[in-house]
């Protein structure tokens, strides 16, 4: 048992707090999101500089070799600076995907291109229909000379209005809810048939409705093996529920001190608004309800890469509740207490709250794996 | 006791619903319905509707133009009208400045700004918050100074609500520096083309203009746009927020907004069955619409008991509290049922009249800005903190 | 709509007061619960001089020809003073079913002698497997020679213990769970085969174990059609939940103004502990969760006679709903309030805390309620 | 960051758990797994079984006879006797005075009485509460007069556990009549068999025998009965107070209950279908389950923290929120869970070796009496109120 930081993840963690620090004060991130795509490449670069794209690629492919672990503490960084760039789509799903599944000439193609910040990355999985349920896929990938044809519509596809390649899940066999039949491709932006609506979400990232209409792809774009892909799509949400839960814990973390600092500042009938009881409790509430949060991330980060499915999928549940149900406390109880103030636009508070939100309704919300997690066995 | 309309009660709520379904127009009946954004001349539109039929002021005595209704038939009105989807009324005149100027007012100032609040001629806007004074607004610091004939305004304003739309407004100012914090403020009524005033936009987190910084440079007054005495303004402002509280549990509103929800959540589906009937949602569903049956059953009694001359008291700040809590539950479950298509954020689906394509269902787009909007609710009219604080204080004798 | 009392309602209501106010006090009540039986007969027969015992009993049979908004009235005021006398168990289901269900021969019998003091009822219903759930009656009731045999077990029969006359539910056709096959038999205690396991609940009042053996009854002990009784098991219960929610009406105000009183003159650190912000907001929420409950006490007495049984049992499951979320949050935040004192026998918050939770169980929990409020349509 | 058992670790728990396997009465065990009443003997007997393996004070030093062990090891210790269903250990020697002596008693106080709390020769209690005195302990009335070689004690005590065992109790009590509150109070150690000292029985809620009066009637204590310096009594009793913290979250038992929660609802049946597979409870079992992870890994995290020489600050009141809250929750999901089996009340059920008939399944009986009993956890050891607000101002410096 040791909580204790690798010298690794002490580096990453200073270079990824001095970079939100020096780069993402709240008007610098108002400047990023006015701009073009509504991120900026010149960050994105940055953090191929620094090595954070490549956290877990292979040091021959140009990353550091690391684990998911070190990916969390770059993500509690970012969630402390509502970081906007596309890093779970490109980095951890995307390239989590191929690291996973890649044959070696699809690693060796895609990864140091994303390691490189070259590549954004998208993992097109969810459907208009399809909620959080994993299997329920309709998107139909039928064999077409000696390759396949892609039709369906892709919904919400986080980070999809910049990706360069798609990472499509669709079925080869089967029907909408098996878990049998599904298979992973990679499919180019620019591919017949492929059309990206793209938009911003609430809480000012970027996702896209994909819609596949016949897109041909040939058999060397099969990530994985045909129609056994549910494993590595199980593995792919739950490594993007954990890196929301270390983002999370790191924006719970920022809201409270800023909160806290209110607290202190703010006066009414002549005192400092932090001297009224009840604040003082709700306060107290929030400072626990971030550190059990806390503990859970550091959970779920330690189990997403764990070979035990069940167990890996069970504990991450576990964090994306317990993240869920603080984030929302946190978030409601900030805005209460700042006042008026908590929902504009033009003060950090409520971009925090949105940005809690948001993770909350991403890969499966609080009722979703509360019910997942009871019915995994311990 | 009886829980039942009367027959009367229900020939006077099918008369409403009747006259409602014939006079509210089709356009802003589905722009409510839709949470869609209503221009202003529709709120205006609608009160003249109102007002010429003589329902323009439900609350106000009959010798200000009110229709002498019973309490219940205030709350069938407010429930028929929220069922239809008629746009929810604007209380800046009719129940804050309105019943303050037939309470405190010169007759010069009832005679010309009643009549004209009915017909919604004039669109008011509230000048009490600033920037250092939210719950605590004997700390304000607008100040107003008698030179001559006119009184000359300097402060500034937040918080104002549709101030973009207005065309006049009661603010509260210092007039004596040397009294205690709540003797020294006056109420004024201002217009809001003088040269001076400036309002700017506060955009909130749901991307939406609604509330307004207000900013006075040397706005000068007559001297007759003073409302009463000087120094009583803090009294006429606290018995402004009494009848603020009134209705403001928003109760039919809520019920109409329960609606939505079970329409919606009998839309979705999870791995193929309705949102509806799996359990977990359904109970949320349930345990929500059975706090709104016992609100409105509490609000039922005070009503009663309003009729046999007791005051509302402590049920005024219960109403605040559990009604606010009520609408953030909804807007909670609401974008909770739509999953991850909360999450598009499309402010053009707002706009009536718009034919684009949604992105996911066409209820989805307004779910998430609304929740994040509808924060405000325990935090206006006094936060639910200032709330309990008086509920213990005034009520209980804590 | 009209929310004020009839003359006879005041007059029941300053009866009751009064009553529980001079002869319920907490030594008074403390020697009634030590005493034989664990209820007071001598104040039983009082009741019966007071007419409390016949309020919706016809005047022809000696009652006064109330409705039950005036039995919720007396409830209320026994709600205050913690009654323990078995009203629920002989006047409201008791001789509410002989009422509603009876002949002229039953009623003319019965009911007179239960306005007059002189029977105990009990209604046998809940079996050892049935949970809340209404239809789930294992017990059977098979036909011999010219009447019925009985067998079964019946769990926690309220009032068992003293009953003169026990009403059973029993199946003459079909299996456990069946709404079809169920009918009602009047079953005196000293019937052979039937034996009695009488024992105190958690709040100081009485139920029992009730089991039958072959227990032999004439066809004039059928009370209601054969085969036909799920809509009048259903609708005694609805009027026992219904009962109950206007009893802890009386119970939680009761409570209020003990725990108010508490926090004016209790000090800790040199002040009343009701200067502290957060017991004054604790305070108030359990001000607005006695009025909530009211309200909702109300409801469930005006339609617990209603002729639309799905109206009546959707009304009757949100009261009971809102009733025990109310009492819960009161009864345990009287007690935190409260510090130790609150949890000894020898003072009365733990005793309003018991029966409190004694009717949160009763009759259906917050659980079995809420799933049926959704499950009926509106 | 490895969150993991080492291999020694791992190891540890074997070892521990194979030794109570052997060691632990089996009448003791099923006594502790069925809530059933301990007797006096069981608890000394158990303690002593483990003073004389070495175990007898896991978070003693080792100059007082604790066993060395790492915080790891110690959370790995309570989290196996409670799987085991040992008794819990009590605190008042071990956790409270022990410490205490250890860090102010004299050298003859050391020597006398640590031994014996180890061996659990003296059974110890706490005299700190009085009955104006429940939070405030600053504001206590016991007094305690030099008078020639002895301290004349009277006064009254209150909520003091298990006191019908007890041979001996730490006291508090003032000394000085002039000084501010806090000053003036000294700490005593007063046998209990000397005349004047009265035990009356407080009977719970439950119907349970658990806490009591504890009357002082000029009870004669020798002069070297008093812990350290006089006067510093206050400054003793909050270093007690912050070790009675450790363990307070009971993590280990509530892992333990949530096991025995898990059983009796899959053996309750709804409709012939198990609770547990029942979603509302299901759900509500499985939300319980989250929340003791996240504490048991808080927990463990301020073990690593202390470890590397942190000392505990707010962890140790968030434990106590959060442990309190989460056995509370416990207590009532197992009565939930009985449905209305949770209602005979049967104190005889709860004695060792009765073998009646049940009313009910046999594991009903204790449900609804330790719901009420448990209401204590959040009130004792400082309530969660006092919790709340130390950690707001000690912590967040509010």
């Amino acid at each position: 048992m040791d909580f204790s930081l690798s010298d690794t993840q002490q580096m990453l963690r200073d270079t990824a707090e001095r970079l939100v620090r020096e780069r993402y004060g709240f008007e610098e991130r108002k400047r990023i999101l006015a701009g073009p795509g509504g991120f900026s490449r010149e960050l994105w670069a940055t953090y191929a500089e620094l090595g954070l794209l490549g956290i877990e690629v292979a040091e021959d492919q140009g990353g550091i070799g690391g684990n998911f672990q070190d990916l969390a503490i770059v993500l509690e960084a970012f969630g402390r600076g509502l970081v906007v760039e596309p890093y779970v789509p490109t980095v951890v799903l995307g390239a989590g995907l191929v690291n996973a599944a890649g044959s070696d000439a699809q690693k060796a193609d895609i990864l140091p291109r994303v390691v490189g910040g070259e590549a954004y990355l998208a993992f097109a999985h969810g459907e208009p229909k399809s909620r959080y349920t994993l299997a329920h896929v309709a998107t139909s990938a039928t064999a077409d000379g000696d390759g396949f044809s892609l039709t369906g519509d892709k919904a919400v596809v986080l980070g999809g209005d910049v990706a360069d390649l798609f990472i499509v899940s669709a079925r080869t066999a089967g029907k909408a809810g098996d878990t049998d039949g599904l298979s992973l491709f990679l499919v180019p932006k620019d591919a017949a048939g492929l059309t990206v609506r793209g938009y911003p979400t609430v809480d000012g990232t970027r996702a896209a409705e994909v819609s596949l209409r016949g897109a041909k792809v040939g058999r060397d774009a099969l990530l994985g093996p045909e129609g056994g892909a549910f494993p590595l799509i199980a593995q792919a949400l739950d490594r993007g529920a954990a890196a929301l839960c270390a983002e999370a814990v790191g924006v719970m973390t920022a809201l409270n001190e800023l909160t806290l600092d209110y607290l202190k500042t703010r006066t009414q009938f002549g005192v400092p608004i932090g001297s009224f009881q009840v604040l003082q409790h709700h306060m107290a509430d929030m400072f626990i309800a971030q550190e059990q949060a806390r503990s859970m991330a550091i959970l779920a980060a330690s189990r997403a890469d764990s070979a035990d499915a069940a167990a890996r999928s069970r504990a991450i549940s576990a964090a994306k509740v317990q993240v869920g149900k603080s984030a929302r406390f946190i978030g409601q109880q900030s805005v209460q207490m700042h006042g008026g103030i908590g929902i504009t636009e033009e003060y950090v508070a409520g971009h925090y709250f949105k940005r809690l939100t948001t993770i909350d309704r991403t890969f499966g919300d609080v009722d979703f794996h509360l019910t997942r997690f009871a019915t995994l066995a311990a | 006791m009886d829980l039942n309309y009367t027959a009367e009660e229900q020939a006077f709520a099918a008369e409403v619903r009747a006259w409602v379904r014939a006079n509210l127009p089709a356009e802003t009946r589905h722009a409510v319905e839709h949470h869609k954004r209503l221009r202003k001349e529709q709120y205006v539109d609608w009160q003249r509707r109102l007002a010429d039929h003589g329902w323009g002021a439900p609350s106000w005595p009959t010798q200000f133009g009110g229709p002498g209704w019973t309490p219940v038939q205030k709350h069938i009105f407010d429930e028929v009208l929220s069922e239809e989807h008629a746009p929810q009324p604007l209380p800046f005149g009719l129940n804050m400045i309105g019943p303050v100027i037939m309470a405190f007012g010169s007759k010069a100032q009832q005679d010309h700004y009643l009549p004209r609040i009915l017909t919604q001629e004039d669109w008011w806007c509230q000048g009490f918050s600033e920037p250092g004074s939210g719950s605590d607004l004997a700390s304000l610091r607008s100040k107003a100074v008698l030179d001559g004939d006119q009184w000359v305004i300097n402060g500034q304003k937040t918080w104002t609500t549709l101030a973009q739309h207005a065309n006049i407004i009661f603010v509260l100012a210092r007039t004596d520096f040397q009294a205690k914090p709540q003797k020294g403020i006056s109420m004024f009524l201002v217009d809001m083309a003088l040269p001076g005033v400036t309002v700017r936009p506060i955009i909130t987190v749901d991307g939406e203009h609604e509330v307004n910084e207000v900013f006075f440079d040397d706005v000068r007054i007559p001297k007759d746009c003073i409302v009463g005495e000087p120094g009583q303004g803090w009294t006429y402002a606290k018995f402004l927020l009494s009848h603020e509280r009134t209705g403001i549990a928003r109760i039919g509103r809520s019920k109409a907004e329960l609606r939505r929800l079970k329409h919606i959540a009998a839309t979705e589906t999870v791995d193929g069955v309705p949102l509806i009937d799996t359990s977990g949602f359904r109970e949320k569903v349930a345990g929500l619409e059975i706090e709104l049956m016992a609100l409105e059953l509490t609000n039922l009694r005070m009503l009663a008991a309003e009729k046999h001359g007791q005051a509302p008291g402590a049920e005024a700040n219960m109403l605040k509290i559990k009604g606010s809590e009520i609408q953030q539950t909804l807007t909670e479950l609401m974008m909770e049922a739509v999953g991850p298509y909360a999450l598009p954020f499309d402010p053009q689906a707002r706009e009536q009249g718009w034919n684009g394509e949604p992105i996911g269902p066409d209820y989805a787009a307004p779910l998430a800005p609304d929740y994040f909007n509808y924060r405000k609710v325990t935090i206006y009219g006094g936060s639910n903190e200032i709330q309990r604080n008086i509920l213990a204080k005034a009520h209980l004798g804590l």
